[in-house]
């Protein structure tokens, strides 16, 4: 028979006003293992405090019951003085007989029965609980970014800043990303490039930052504080140390393959460094296009290299580190345009999507900086934007809205008015969302300014007509038919979730929504946090977010990691869900609703007859598990229990409660 | 030797039913049981055995034994002298009313069940004649005849447009005594009809087994193979033991409730993994293959040895019913009794 | 292969039992009739856990797709097992026919195409085989084996009225009112005699230790209580929600003829309605429905 | 028609999970909004922890009515326990529903921790509810 | 190969020499098309509401004596037919409480297993363009030629799914495949107006209008055609613009692709 | 034309989305439907409106609009529809709602011209009159 204390809190009249403290305390004498009962003006007090403990010594109490107000007030407290009076802090059990009772019931003879109840309940748990202990886990203090572009880049720099080790991985040979592919940035017009670069370079010269690029993240295994990650380091063919990025093979290469920083307007070579602010500023040979590994035949650029850096035995390398944290940023791609016919796009070359003008504003790009027609290099007089491509379309595209498109449309438009003049832009929008501190008169400025006409109605279709395009569609507002004659047409495409983001999902163990971009562990009070404890998010990778926002969540992430590795250690949580063997059938549905990756098979040794023989159940990894008990529902047999909320304990409650 | 005839079998029972509780065969959904007789009730007197045996009159599948409550001191209340209801038990069949006498040797031999041995007592038996038993009944084979029934208080034997009933107890005539009103006498050509009937019974089985060494064989069989061969098809449900007019093990369990509590006794049945499982997690019999040779050894064995009778009436009630069909009659012919007419 | 499991001939003709069959030359016991019903699946259970040694298995289209429940449920080590598969026309009614015939006369009862043909006496008799199939095989919507090593001949076609009989049941008694619905199934469950048999014969029911049958906590009590009658069939049903395969065995051997694939069915139909459709023992790799989610889904409560 | 002199108090027994509903029923009593006293509340943390073992227990073990309250549909603090939740809670009241329980005795609601007077209302109105249905007699033991 | 073959009322009567090309290509071809029994009409559009569901009995039944045939696809011609047909299919496949309702009136149960295809379908999957190309006996060369979709060929494309529904390719594989020099224009999947011809002649003539002046700026001396609807009203607005006096004042002849493949085939 | 509570809530909105199987609601008026519409120019009420009409309960409206006699059904616009909204199938809800009514035959075969009864193939005279009349 368990000894079990009770003390009744009086909180001043807030409790003691609508329940009569004597008549409970009596009530609880009579309670099966209630050995000891008392009761205590404000019991959270010191004094309070110091009786439970000197009871607890004095009637050898082992379970402590304290009535009072909500657990999630007090529990911490009173765990902290069960135990420094010597008991396990879980021995104690909390009954709210205020926010529960006292404060919710007027009527004094109901709140007293009530309370009775509610002690009654508490008790009959008491005498279920089992002592529990935390498990104190180490901290490899070390953080893995994946992706280089601005979100990686943030996250990476702001850690590396605290004084932590910082690994980035980027898959191309160069960090940027998409940042880097833009001209200006809204709503400030500054140049992406010029304040993209320096941060870049200073990752690259960083002391705590290691950058490993053209790299992926191949297997992650761990948790919280003990990640272990393998990296998979694809053979560049050029070897780092001893390219000085003098560029002399990048012009002799004689194989050509469209160039994916410019959206293929142009071609690059076989090797190549994708864009000339590179970092590294050393080339990659692209293997499934070179010619040397297509053929056989070639090694110019291993003739010409000064620096006999070419490498053409170079292998993958898997290299395998420890990690206590990982920042996930890897991005979006652009919406694949194989559904919109309509818009003739990939038919009639002055169709370009918004990423592909993007490259003919930049000085860097194809054109220059000058805005010319692929088709004829003419500079467009008329030009339609065509937004939502891709976007808020839940028959062939994306149902979510992109975020981003209209402020970079607006900067579009802005932009060519600048470039061309005497040119005009017509911009088809369903609706224009400006939500973002200065946008809405950068929005503004598109249209009275610069000269920019919209049009709310959406181009149903874009033929060619001569030399021109005909663009299609309402004016839903007039109920106007619009038929324009134009120059270009520029598609707003949607952003999707990186097309394997799935794949490194499963790896890292976090999940994906059904448009594949990363999860968030709560979407209003965790947005940076992914459900498995130590990784989390920056940038588009989570869903749609122009600049700011990226920075912002990266550096979010950023504190999120130093606060893990400042701690000296970790202590898992005590009420985390455990697995009977003798019961456990081994048919792992506690693993299919786990949303942690806590459970996994293992295998075990048990005696049958006289024979010893092996068999898989299942394993709770306590340094995962966060305690929300679903596995416990779907394990059938009930083999898989919950610490602190056993099946036990709540069957008692319930018993109790019914009494 | 009375007589009533079937039409004015409702008036019978309502007279029944007004002197005792009064038990008779119904059938819900398909399935016959016995069921307390009320006004209007369509009682099924062709349908051959009930489901459920009627063993449940005197030893319930679950019942309260005592209750308790912890205050002062304990207080403890015996439910036993509860268990005195008078109660007719209308249309038993042979078989049934033999597993009676098997009951008694268990429930009213030392240590005395009170509870038993009061409802055995309130209870009126009327045993109902057999007459075409079923392609699986083999009570024939334990000596049983279908158409007598020596333990019961009184006798039914259905001659066509009446019932007949002899009065076979002190108990029974005094049931027949109290529905006379309502009962014609017998004429000899009515005890023409009921020798008649009775002699016929013989030729009316298909099934039969010889039971003849079957004990004596088993004793040597506790280590055989056999039952590694028998085992590995039963399910371990609780069919052939539930349904078992003979079988009689119970569990008693606890009801706990604050300060109050009950302990309840409820049917077991040996096919049950949690059967012999004891506290620590030991089990005697850890596989099937024990719970099945426990079975037959006690139905064919260990009782005959202790009672001197095979713990079988024959009712064929598990070779009906069991889902697998793994029966008495598989393991009485399997062992070695010979067997005849299959 | 150090045995098979297949089906042989008992006493009665009605009689038609899983056999384990260990040896070859024993092989002409094996017997494929109308009554070969009991699926012989969930028995290989209990021979992995005590024999290292595969064995072949006879499957019709239902116990198949429990070969797939076991598989699923990760009970089976399928490279140990030889499946048999045995397209099924569907299996007689040992008590339809006993209603049209003296069960006494019957000597031999065969299926010939959509015939059913019975000795009696010296007759021969041949009627149409719908009328003599279990309700099961009535509704059964894959009588060919969708999981097997082997097919042991041509498939055969589902019954036509399979589809809209399968719920046909549930919507009858679903259209009752509360407390006639209460009454209904209180009459059902006054029967059960507590014997478990619905649950030892369920492929779906495999757990090593059922909770129902554990001491502490006791989550049943053992003592046959309406209440706890009540709860019995409430979480054994629900243990199998989206599990059930559909093969009807639990109602075809409950021996108190208490109508649980009604229950069973119930609960696919609301599974199907509320997420999608679902068939459990088709694909041995996908989740079942209660271990998966869609943000989207609907809720069979008021959620307001 | 029996008259009924004292009012029937149902007892309902409430699972609630540790982040939104228990949470909601503090805010509640930090606001003292009065509700029914009939219900005792049970913390789980969260509402995938109830099984449905527990909801039958209660009611065989005498209690008119159960509720289990989580967090709302995407918002659980476990991230996908009240979706799983949700679909086992769906299935088993219908089919408690189809064997002829009254829908009534067994509710499941979210209310997040911002709702006090949400709680407070879904009590008074369960209470209500089941009281006007009077006591549970189907699924309560036989004792 | 072998097809069962629904031809529809206007291939006995108006379009006879679609199906008479049709079929002595077919023949050519190595396909062997046998015409379904007791067919009717099918009822020329596909319902597009919720109520009708006798609308879809004329097709099932054809669907059903498709199946008694024995073949595994249903082969049409004219565009409306297949329209029609593949939609039904598709819904009968598809919603189990069609299908339920559906089949309570037939004396047979029908659950979408006959593929419906068109016979260009057949031409590009089961007979191959490279395979016709060799077949050519007289290349269409020099021949500039506008294939014209129109709309039931394409839509809806979720249910059609016979090509891309905004820059279909199959029409100009095939006439490529026959030698010809195919004309693309915007308008090749522009509604010529259908059945609206029948009551607002205004309409389809404005419609016709555009789509023939797009083929031929883009060089077109003929369309190639699918459907009898559209080739009526290509060919009845044309030669009314002309004699109108209205611009555009052409005339392009109007055949259908059976017609130039029995040309190309020497037929 | 005026939108009050009593026509946004109007039981014909319910009828024409029953009819139709299509939720007028899901329209957020792109305009992708009239601008690609083939036979736009004669329509009195765009296709787009006729969304926005309906969301409005503005259904009288729509039932005496020339619009229901000028859609081909030709599908471009529900092919291209980013909310998938099936126009046709609610403008044969409207038309249906019209034909059904005594007397809302739009189509009688005296009406038609010498031309059309002459050279028209069946298809386009089956077609028309299932679509104009009852």
């Amino acid at each position: 028979m368990k000894r079990i204390g009770v003390f009744i809190c009086w909180c001043g009249s807030n409790i003691a006003g609508t329940v009569d403290i004597d008549k409970v305390a009596a009530a609880a004498g009579t309670m099966n293992g209630v050995v000891y009962v008392d009761q205590n003006k404000y019991t959270c007090s010191e004094i309070g405090q110091a009786m439970i403990k000197d009871a607890i010594k004095e009637y050898k109490l082992d379970r402590v019951v304290i009535a009072a107000c909500s657990p999630r007030m007090h529990e911490n407290t009173f765990r902290k003085t069960v135990e420094s009076a010597g008991l396990n802090p879980y021995y104690l059990e909390i009954a709210n007989i205020r926010e529960q009772c006292s404060w919710v019931h007027k009527d004094k003879e109901a709140g007293t029965a009530k309370a009775i109840s509610l002690i009654r309940t508490a008790v009959a748990k008491a005498a279920m609980n089992e002592a529990l202990f935390a498990v104190e886990m180490p901290i490899t203090r070390r953080a893995l970014v994946i992706g280089g572009g601005i979100a990686g880049i943030q996250a990476a720099l702001d850690i590396a800043d605290t004084g932590f080790e910082v690994d980035l991985v980027e898959r191309e040979p160069s960090l940027g990303g998409r940042m880097a592919q833009l001209d200006k940035t809204f709503p400030t017009l500054d140049c992406s490039a010029c304040i993209l670069t320096p941060k870049m370079v200073d990752v690259a010269q960083h002391e705590k930052i290691r950058l490993f690029t053209y790299a992926e993240v191949e297997k992650v295994e761990g948790y919280l504080g003990n990640f272990t990650v393998t990296i998979r380091h694809r053979a560049r063919s050029v070897d780092l140390q001893k390219c000085t990025g003098c560029g002399e093979c990048l012009a002799k290469c004689p194989a050509k393959v469209a160039s994916e920083f410019e959206e293929g307007l142009v071609q690059r070579r076989a090797i190549y460094t994708p864009f000339p602010q590179a970092v590294p500023n050393k080339p990659a040979i692209d293997r499934a296009h070179c010619r040397f590994f297509t053929t056989g035949k070639c090694k110019v650029c291993q003739k010409v290299c000064p620096a006999d850096a070419i490498d053409y035995e170079m292998e993958d390398r898997l290299l395998t580190n420890g990690y206590g944290a990982i920042v996930v940023a890897t991005g979006f791609d652009t919406h694949k345009l194989n559904d919109y016919g309509e818009y003739a796009y990939g038919k009639h070359p002055d169709v370009l999507t918004s990423l592909e003008f993007e490259r003919l504003l930049n000085a860097s790009g194809p054109t220059g900086g000058k805005i010319l027609r692929p088709s004829d290099g003419k500079a467009p007089k008329t030009v339609a934007f065509i937004q939502c491509v891709g976007s808020r379309d839940k028959a062939k595209g994306n149902s979510y809205c992109a975020k981003i498109c209209c402020m970079y449309t607006a900067k579009h438009a802005i932009l060519l008015s600048e470039k061309v003049p005497g040119s005009k832009a017509f911009v088809f929008y369903i609706d224009v969302r400006t939500a973002g501190k200065d946008y809405e008169e950068f929005y503004t400025r598109a249209y009275e300014e610069c000269g920019a006409s919209y049009i709310k109605g959406n181009v149903s279709k874009v033929f060619p007509e001569g030399e021109k395009l005909l663009v299609r569609g309402v004016d839903v507002l007039s109920g106007a038919l619009v038929e324009l004659l134009v120059d270009m047409v520029v598609l707003a495409v949607s952003v999707d979730a990186r097309a394997d983001a799935k794949e490194l999902a499963k790896k890292l163990a976090v999940t994906v929504n059904e448009h594949k971009f990363f999860t968030e562990a709560h979407p209003k009070l965790r947005p940076v946090d992914t459900q498995t404890a130590g990784i989390f998010l920056a940038g588009v990778c989570q869903g749609p977010k122009d600049i700011p926002e990226t920075v912002a969540q990266a550096s979010a992430a950023a504190v999120k990691v130093a606060a893990i590795f400042s701690k000296q250690s970790l202590l898992s949580n005590p009420t985390v869900a455990e697995v009977e063997q003798k019961l456990c059938s081994g048919d792992m549905s506690c693993m299919a609703v786990c949303p942690y990756g806590a459970i996994s098979e293992q295998v075990v040794e048990e005696r049958r007859g006289r024979e010893m023989v092996t068999r898989k159940i299942a394993r709770v990894n306590v340094a995962l598990c966060q305690g929300c008990g679903a596995c416990t529902v779907a394990c059938r047999p009930g083999a898989i229990n919950l610490k602190g909320f056993t099946n036990q304990q709540i069957l008692a409650e319930v018993d109790a409660i019914c009494l | 030797m009375k007589k009533v005839a079937k039409t004015k079998l409702a008036e019978l029972f309502s007279a029944m039913a007004a002197w005792g509780k009064l038990y008779v065969p119904a059938v819900s959904d398909g399935i016959v049981n016995f069921v307390p007789w009320q006004e209007g009730l369509t009682v099924a007197l062709t349908a051959l055995n009930v489901l459920v045996p009627p063993k449940k009159f005197f030893f319930p599948q679950t019942e309260t034994v005592l209750s308790y409550e912890m205050g002062e001191d304990l207080q403890l209340e015996d439910f036993a002298c509860r268990a005195g209801e008078r109660a007719i038990l209308f249309a038993a069949r042979p078989c049934d009313v033999a597993s009676f006498a098997m009951m008694d040797k268990v429930y009213l031999d030392e240590p005395l069940d009170e509870a038993y041995r009061r409802r055995r007592e309130n209870t009126t038996v009327i045993a109902l004649g057999c007459s075409e038993p079923d392609e699986a009944c083999f009570c024939r084979s334990f000596d049983i005849d279908a158409t007598k029934a020596p333990g019961a208080d009184v006798l039914a034997i259905d001659i066509g447009q009446e019932l007949v009933l002899v009065a076979q107890t002190e108990k029974g005539e005094r049931l027949i005594s109290v529905l006379n009103g309502l009962l014609s006498e017998a004429t000899s050509g009515d005890e023409n009809r009921v020798k008649d009937e009775q002699e016929k019974n013989e030729g009316r089985y298909v099934t039969s087994v010889n039971l003849r060494g079957m004990m004596e064989k088993l004793d040597g069989m506790f280590a055989a193979d056999y039952w590694e061969q028998l085992y590995k098809r039963c399910i371990g449900c609780g069919t052939c033991t539930f349904l078992c007019p003979t079988c009689h093990c119970f569990d008693l369990q606890e009801y706990a409730a604050g300060r109050r509590g009950e302990r309840i006794r409820c049917w077991d049945a040996c096919m049950f993994a949690d059967f012999t499982q004891m506290a620590g997690g030991h089990n005697p019999r850890p596989s099937q293959k024990e719970r099945v040779r426990q079975r037959f050894m006690h139905k064919l064995n260990y009782f005959p040895h202790q009672h001197g009778d095979y713990a079988c009436v024959g009712c064929g009630r598990c070779v009906r019913k069991c889902p697998v069909n793994l029966d008495i009659l598989e393991v009485i012919q399997e062992v070695g009794g010979a067997v005849d007419g299959l | 292969m150090a045995a098979v499991i297949g089906w042989r001939k008992k006493d009665f003709w009605w009689q038609s039992p899983v056999v384990f069959l260990e040896d070859p030359a024993a092989a002409h016991r094996l017997v494929w009739d109308p009554f070969t019903v009991y699926s012989p699946v969930k028995f290989l259970l209990e021979w992995q856990a005590s024999c290292a040694a595969k064995v072949g298995i006879f499957v019709k289209g239902c116990d198949s797709r429990g070969i797939n429940r076991l598989l699923q449920d990760k009970r089976l080590e399928r490279e140990r097992v030889v499946v048999y598969g045995v397209p099924c026309g569907g299996k007689a009614d040992a008590e339809k026919i006993r209603a049209s015939f003296p069960a006494k006369g019957i000597k031999d009862v065969t299926l010939l195409g959509e015939q059913l043909v019975l000795t009696v006496g010296d007759r021969e008799v041949r009627v149409a085989a719908e009328a003599y199939l279990l309700d099961k095989c009535l509704t059964c919507r894959h009588p060919n084996p969708v999981v097997y090593d082997k097919l042991l001949w041509e498939e055969v076609l589902p019954r036509q009225r399979a589809d809209e009989s399968r719920f046909a049941r549930v919507q009858a008694v679903a259209s009752l009112a509360t407390e006639e619905r209460f009454f209904y199934w209180q009459r059902q469950f006054e029967r059960c005699i507590r014997c478990f048999a619905c649950r030892n014969t369920c492929p779906a029911c495999n757990c090593r230790v059922c909770i129902f049958d554990q001491a502490e906590p006791r989550w049943l009590g053992k003592a046959n209580d309406p209440a706890d009658t009540l709860n019995y069939h409430i979480i054994r049903a629900f243990h199998v929600a989206g599990r059930c395969f559909e093969c009807g065995e639990c109602e075809r051997i409950c021996p108190a003829g208490v109508p649980l694939q009604e229950l069973n069915r119930k609960l696919i139909k609301d599974i199907n309605e509320a997420y999608g459709d679902y068939e459990a023992g088709l694909d041995a790799t996908d989740q079942p429905p209660l271990g998966t989610y869609r943000g989207e889904d609907p809720a069979g409560f008021d959620e307001s | 028609m029996p008259v009924v002199n004292e009012r029937f108090e149902p007892l309902i027994v409430a699972f609630c999970c540790n982040w939104c509903s228990y949470a909601g029923a503090d805010l509640a009593g930090i606001s003292r909004m009065s509700y029914a006293s009939n219900v005792r509340i049970i913390r789980v943390p969260c509402s995938s922890r109830v099984n449905p073992g527990f909801i039958i227990r209660a009611f065989q073990r005498g209690a008119d009515g159960v509720l289990v309250a989580g967090c709302h549909p995407g918002d659980c603090h476990y991230h996908s326990g009240n979706f799983f939740t949700r679909r086992r809670l769906t299935v088993l009241k219908q089919m408690i529903e189809y064997l002829g329980i009254e829908p009534q005795r067994f509710q499941v609601r979210w209310i997040s921790g911002s709702e006090g007077a949400k709680f407070a209302m879904v009590m008074n109105s369960v209470a209500e509810e089941i009281r006007l249905l009077g006591p549970n007699r189907k699924l309560r033991d036989v004792r | 190969m072998r097809y069962s073959y629904y031809p529809g009322c206007t291939l006995k009567t108006m379009a006879k020499i679609y199906e008479d090309t049709a079929l002595s290509t077919a023949k050519a071809l190595g396909l062997n098309l046998t015409e379904i029994k007791e067919w009717q009409c099918c009822g020329a559009l596909y319902p597009l509401n919720t109520e009708e569901i006798f609308s879809f009995f004329s097709p099932v039944r054809a669907l059903l004596q498709a199946r008694a045939g024995g073949e595994d696809k249903l082969l049409t011609l004219c565009a409306g037919c297949y329209n029609v047909f593949k939609r039904t299919n598709k819904a009968v496949r598809e919603d189990g409480e069609l299908r339920r309702k559906i089949n309570d009136y037939l004396e047979d149960d029908y659950i979408g297993e006959v593929e419906v295809v068109h016979y260009l379908e057949v031409l590009k999957n089961d007979v191959g363009f490279a395979f016709l190309a060799e077949r050519v006996k007289k290349k269409l060369t020099g021949r500039k030629l506008a294939p014209y979709y129109g709309c039931l060929l394409l839509k809806p494309w979720a249910e059609m799914d016979l090509d891309d529904v905004e820059n279909p390719t199959i029409f100009e594989n095939f006439l490529t495949a026959l030698g010809a020099t195919v004309v693309d224009y915007p308008y090749k999947t522009e509604c010529c107006g259908s059945y609206l011809s029948m009551a607002n002649e205004d309409i389809a003539s404005a419609a016709v209008g555009r789509i023939l002046v797009s083929a031929y700026k883009n060089g077109a001396e003929a369309f190639v055609v699918a459907c009898p609807l559209c080739k009526y009203n290509l060919e009845e607005y044309q030669k009314e613009l002309f004699a109108a006096g209205r611009e555009p004042q052409l005339k392009l002849p109007v055949v259908y692709f059976t017609e130039i493949l029995a040309e190309a085939l020497a037929l | 034309m005026k939108i009050t509570t009593d026509k946004v809530n109007s039981n014909l909105v319910r009828e024409v989305e029953e009819v139709s199987g299509q939720k007028v609601s899901a329209c957020f008026q792109c305009g992708k439907c009239s601008g690609g519409c083939p036979v736009v120019l004669t329509m009195d009420v765009l296709p787009h409106q006729v969304l926005r009409y309906a969301q409005l309960g503005l259904v009288d409206e729509l039932l005496h609009c020339k619009t229901l006699w000028i859609c081909a059904s030709c599908q471009t616009c529900d092919s291209r529809c980013p909310r998938n909204v099936d126009i046709p199938k609610v403008i044969e809800a409207l038309r249906l709602l019209v034909l059904r009514n005594k007397g809302g035959n739009y189509l009688h075969p005296n009406d038609l011209s010498e031309k059309v009864r002459r050279n028209a193939p069946q298809q386009g005279l089956v077609s028309a009159f299932r679509k104009f009349a009852k």
